[in-house]
């Protein structure tokens, strides 16, 4: 089937070519509307010793916008590469800038993995956006030359009773789980997080982790003059045309001049025979290089493969299949159809990649070729209308050093600690009991079983551990049982009292995920969510988290291998204020030689005596009971301390190699409390508890030893013949540990309970039905 | 008792895999003469009595709001039923 | 004993149906859509999946396949055939078992593990489990509700013909809690849950899901070899 | 360039959860005046040349063949399209 390509909608007359554009240099351009500064266009007039086409003002607009160009935010990624040792660069295959990070996990094979933000798309069509959010971000694990074999999916949404959140979130969660499920992916987990921050801005990111062998990596990149450049996959249409890049730059006001284009439609069909097709012209050698089609589509593509390449690149734009034969050339560089890649073939090759890409019933199209030359030259039948330098457009863009200060806010903030004077504290069995069972049900700390039963945890197989446990482990080589962890976290409240401890404090939870799942944690993806950049408060946040994430990156000896920042999400120009939490969402990935050693997060026997690993301070600023309680938010976050989170990961590490433990647990959001009701609920096995211990040896009280977010801690169950050379590992490590209960499931004819001693008990029916029954009441059953 | 029928249709300018993925099936089952297909909803709305002007306005405004999402769909027509033989 | 397992474009558990026809003991030979060939297969099991995205109607349009249409001949001569969820959906469309499945009541996939009993051990695929058994393997689906009319659901309960039925809350809707069903002889069986991901420990609900596969295993060569 | 405009809609006796979801959430926003929803699908097939009577006698064919299961679904018009103010 042969595909309508443009019939020269444009007339010859109307055609802006590079011949036009110098001959009338003063013709006007909607540079300011495409989302030019002034003297940024100023500077693409200087690069071209013109003015631009149509067609390069377009691309150059996109791909200098903030989501394509990284301006604002370069000057402070840079951190990662400094804080970047021998060391830490010893697994590291392909580091930050290709399309995704690539990690050696040895035995000959490499994953790559990647976080990306799809925010402002999903709240103009949660659906949709949701769905190409993750759609884009499989492709990026694509032109890796790996296979995708998980996805995980961080979500974040304004008050769980608003009227709006009723619609982002069951159109969100739809979105993701009907494009991983329609692909075939795993989603192994993620986070769900409600905050009034996010109400006209929620925030969600996409994680796809592939696994390839060595051999098969492959760079993005135009080499070898006569090399043809192809575009395959889903024809062009006017989807987002001017879509991520100028959404995904820009507020959304009320009544403002309208930059919303038309929404991208997902076909995750497509998608999934794509993943076959570039998968068997891999395997079969068939490609010099591929690149995906994100956002900025074409414009993106054709500047990063010939800027990343030996020479220049000449591409017939009339040759790109369409959707709609009236694109003008400007659109169709700019448009933002999904599930397209394109790839660069040798002459000789070009036949056999046809065929592969005729037995998936994939359409491919021959646009152009490398050239000699050093431009990116291209054309609409015959005449040129891009001619180009490709680096000043790909990785030239502009470079801000935006101020940035320290908000006068803040100081108030950090003093307006939660302390017992100011939050009324519960005390008391009674008050205890009924104070863990709000917050089991509370909005952040409620079952995410409402959304995860939507997402397919099991296609492919492989998987070992997902959702509701720590990390998601997926078996990467069946015959070696070879895999890896996964763990995605943030917490903006933290990163809101102090962005530099809160981007902390999220990687040490990640890590501490991984290791919990008993993998050694091996690396980083990172997706920065911040408000506009324009503010120097908020800018402060982003180079403060930055900052921080680098050198605990260091610390723990764990590359940053790639990531996305998205900048501008807030609700309103009033600066900071109506910024969304400043929210780093960090992902870490783990090895398991053997994923049948990874040990999961439930208890599943009783008679396992349970330790608490690590201390409990009193720590309840930004902590999840300030925040369900009483709607507080102030003081300092909980003090991390990357050297007992290095000692505590390597604790469980060894725990899950030597199996001295049956299930681990991390203690996050909502402290020691949430990990005991979870670790529960899982198989509803119960257990006996008892504080005194702890609170004396800590120096806390009930309270405290329940509630506080202190960082560094897990529960594991250990089995009654482990337990001596368990504490003695402990012990010779200097490790904390003590024991704190057992687990028991009731007595003959007695229901199981969590039973803390001398304080409460609750049935595990009880405790399910609090922790089960809130999203369905807001989002139906 | 009436009936009130709404076609919703996705936007021409919009993605449709659905559409795709007939017009892609046709042809391996012999029906050539199709360039292009579009799939879009069609709802039968049941009411007690007459299709009263009041009826239609509310037909309409259900359409534009719960039937339709105005971002990737055109509400095509908003009619009171006639039998249309198949 | 050779189980073809059938891939379409999007299918999506053709990998697990041969890994769990490989653990049960038997060796997997991949199908290909576009050929009209069953390689001499002694049993085809079509996978779950999402074949053409589930576009237009799911299984719609995979029951046109050229390899279909050698799949119910050979189901017509009796050999056995398995239809996995989308499978099932593709067992429905091509008429070799009744009734449709439609979108689940509640809207939404689902994928849960589900308890399920196996309500007939009269079928090619579930000759090897005891009658009643109860067993629990993965359900992951948004169109599984199974529907027919009152004769056709009479009919199939009072042949014997429904295979397997959900235990506990009826997860999708579907009419009389029917999960799987069988066509007269037997050979043909379809259901929703998935017993290719309950085959290994570790990775899903237990093994309950292997005991389908050792059916065919042991009915499979009686019936080829009559 | 002709259109044929296909309906298909489930038959009376199938269950139709999403016209079922559709007359529960109606009222919730205010629309009382509808007893009774069924959500169907609308097909739009383009031909290059005008719709003759063969083009017709395909798309009836497709209608019954791929654009609806017998079982669950009624084909309710196969036609010509005319357009239909909204
Ligand atoms: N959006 C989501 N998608 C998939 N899994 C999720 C999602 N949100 C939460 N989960 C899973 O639910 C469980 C609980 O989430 P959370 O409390 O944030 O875990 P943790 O504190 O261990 O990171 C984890 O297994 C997590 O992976
Ligand atoms: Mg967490």
């Amino acid at each position: 089937m042969s595909a309508p390509t443009a019939q020269g909608a444009r007339t010859a007359g109307a055609l802006d070519t590079v011949e036009r554009a110098a001959a009338t240099p003063e013709r006007e351009q909607p540079w300011a509307e495409l989302g030019l500064k002034a003297d940024e266009y100023v500077r693409v007039r200087d690069i071209l010793g013109r003015r631009p086409t149509g067609a390069e003002l377009a691309m150059y607009s996109v791909m200098w916008s903030e989501h394509c160009s990284y301006k604002s935010s370069k000057v402070h990624l840079r951190t990662f590469g400094e804080h970047l040792t021998d060391e830490m660069k010893k697994s590291l295959m392909v580091g930050i800038g290709e399309n995704a990070g690539v990690v050696d996990i040895g035995q000959g094979w490499a994953v790559t993995f990647k976080v990306e933000s799809h925010n402002h798309p999903s709240f103009v069509e949660p659906y949709q956006g949701a769905a190409t959010g993750v759609g884009g971000i499989i492709r990026d694990i694509m032109a890796m030359g790996a296979r995708p074999i998980a996805v995980m999916d961080s979500l974040r949404f304004g008050r769980v009773d608003h009227p709006d959140t009723a619609r982002v979130v069951p159109g969100v969660v739809s979105g993701v789980g009907g494009y991983g499920n329609c692909i075939g992916l795993p989603n192994i987990g993620g986070e769900v997080v409600f905050d009034p921050s996010y109400q006209g801005n929620p925030l969600v990111n996409a994680l796809c982790v592939g696994a390839l062998r060595h051999e098969d990596l492959h760079l993005a990149n135009a080499r070898g003059a006569g090399n043809l450049v192809v575009l395959f996959g889903a024809r062009t249409g006017g989807d987002g045309i001017g879509g991520v890049s100028v959404l995904a730059s820009e507020t959304f006001e009320a009544g403002g001049p309208s930059k919303r284009p038309a929404v991208q439609v997902g076909d995750p069909f497509q998608e999934k025979v794509l993943i076959e097709c570039c998968l068997e012209l891999f395997h079969a050698g068939l490609v010099e290089g591929i690149q995906d089609l994100g956002g900025a589509g074409l414009s993106c593509a054709t500047s990063e493969l010939a800027s990343a390449g030996d020479g220049g690149m000449l591409i017939h734009l009339d040759r790109v299949p369409l959707r709609d034969p009236s694109l003008s050339p400007e659109e169709i560089l700019m448009s933002e159809s999904q599930e397209r890649m394109m790839a660069v073939v040798t002459p000789a090759n070009l036949d056999a990649f046809l065929a592969v890409a005729r037995k998936w019933d994939v359409e491919a199209a021959v646009l152009g070729e490398v050239t000699d030359g050093d431009h990116l030259v291209v054309q609409w039948h015959g005449e040129t209308v891009v001619d180009v330098p490709p680096r000043t457009v790909a990785h030239e863009g502009p470079v801000y050093e935006r101020p940035y200060a320290r908000p006068a806010s803040q100081d108030a903030l950090q003093a307006d600690a939660p302390s017992a004077g100011r939050l009324p504290r519960p005390s008391g069995g009674r008050e205890l009991r009924a104070t863990v069972l709000r917050m089991v049900a509370s909005p952040n700390l409620c079952s995410r079983a409402w959304v995860t039963d939507q997402y397919d945890r099991y296609v492919l197989g492989n998987t070992t551990l997902a959702t509701p446990d720590d990390a998601g482990v997926v078996r990467v080589d069946e015959t070696t049982g070879l895999g890896v962890a996964l763990s995605l976290d943030g917490n903006g409240r933290f990163a809101k009292l102090d962005p530099r401890t809160g981007a902390q404090l999220a990687l040490a939870e990640a890590y501490r995920n991984v290791a919990t799942a008993g993998a050694r944690p091996l690396a980083v993806t990172d997706c920065l969510n911040f408000g506009s950049p324009e503010d120097p408060g908020v800018m402060w946040q982003f180079a403060e988290a930055v900052r921080g994430l680098a050198e605990g990156c260091e610390q723990l000896g764990v590359p940053v291998t790639g990531g996305n920042v998205s900048l501008y999400n807030q609700t309103g120009d009033r600066g900071l204020d109506s910024a969304v939490l400043p929210t780093p969402v960090i992902g870490v990935l783990g090895v398991l030689d053997d994923v049948s050693r990874r040990t999961p997060s439930g208890w599943r026997e009783a008679g396992r005596n349970v330790y608490l690993l690590g201390t409990t301070r009193e720590e309840l600023g930004g902590s999840e009971w300030a925040w369900a309680e009483h709607g507080h938010l102030g003081g300092l976050p909980p003090a991390v301390d990357l050297e007992h989170e290095a000692l505590l990961a390597d604790v469980l590490v060894n725990c899950s190699r030597d199996g001295l433990v049956d299930a681990a647990h991390d203690l996050a959001d909502g402290g020691l409390a949430q990990a005991l009701v979870e670790s529960v609920l899982r198989f509803g096995v119960g257990a006996r508890v008892w504080l005194d211990e702890l609170c004396e040896r800590d120096g806390v009280d009930p309270f405290v030893a329940l509630f506080s977010e202190s960082a560094g801690r897990a529960i594991v169950a250990v089995p009654r013949e482990e337990e001596v050379r368990f504490t003695d590992m402990c012990t010779a490590r200097g490790l904390a540990h003590l024991r704190i209960g057992v687990t028991d499931t009731g007595s003959e004819g007695e229901e199981a309970a969590l039973d803390v001693q001398g304080l409460f008990t609750v049935p595990v029916a009880e405790l399910r039905t609090a922790h089960e029954g809130t999203l369905p009441a807001h989002f139906g059953a | 008792m009436g009936r009130v029928v709404i076609d919703v249709m996705p936007k021409p300018e919009i993605l449709d895999p659905q559409g795709k993925a007939v017009v892609g099936a046709l042809p391996r089952l012999g029906f050539d003469a199709f360039t292009g297909v579009r799939q879009g909803k069609r709802f039968e709305l049941e009411v007690d009595g007459e299709v009263t002007p009041e009826v239609l306005e509310q037909a309409r405004a259900a359409a534009s709001t719960l039937l339709s999402n105005p971002v990737i769909e055109d509400v095509v027509s908003v009619r009171a039923a006639e039998e249309v033989p198949a | 004993m050779r189980i073809g397992v059938v891939t379409f474009p999007g299918s999506l558990d053709d990998g697990d149906a041969r890994r769990a026809v490989r653990l049960a003991g038997a060796e997997p030979v991949a199908l290909w859509h576009a050929d009209a060939d069953l390689r001499g297969v002694d049993a085809v099991v079509l996978p779950g999946g999402f074949s053409y995205g589930d576009y237009l109607r799911c299984g719609a349009i995979a029951s046109f396949a050229p390899i279909m249409g050698e799949v119910v001949a050979g189901a017509r001569r009796g050999l056995p055939v398995l239809g996995i969820c989308n499978g099932f959906q593709v067992l429905c469309e091509s008429h070799l078992l009744p009734g449709a499945l439609v979108r689940n009541d509640h809207q939404k996939f689902v994928c849960k593990d589900q308890r399920l009993r196996v309500e007939s051990t009269a079928t090619a695929w579930t000759s090897a489990f005891a009658a009643g058994a109860e067993i629990t393997v993965p359900l992951k689906n948004g169109e599984g509700g199974f529907v027919a009319d009152d004769e056709t659901l009479d009919r199939l309960e009072g042949e014997g013909r429904v295979v397997f039925r959900y235990l506990g809350a009826n997860p999708n809707g579907s009419l009389r809690g029917i999960a799987g069903i069988a066509n007269e002889r037997g050979n043909v069986v379809g259901l929703m849950p998935h017993p290719e991901h309950a085959v290994e420990e570790g990775y899903g609900p237990g093994t309950d899901g292997l005991g389908l596969f050792a059916s065919v295993l042991g009915a499979g060569l009686a019936a080829v070899g009559a």
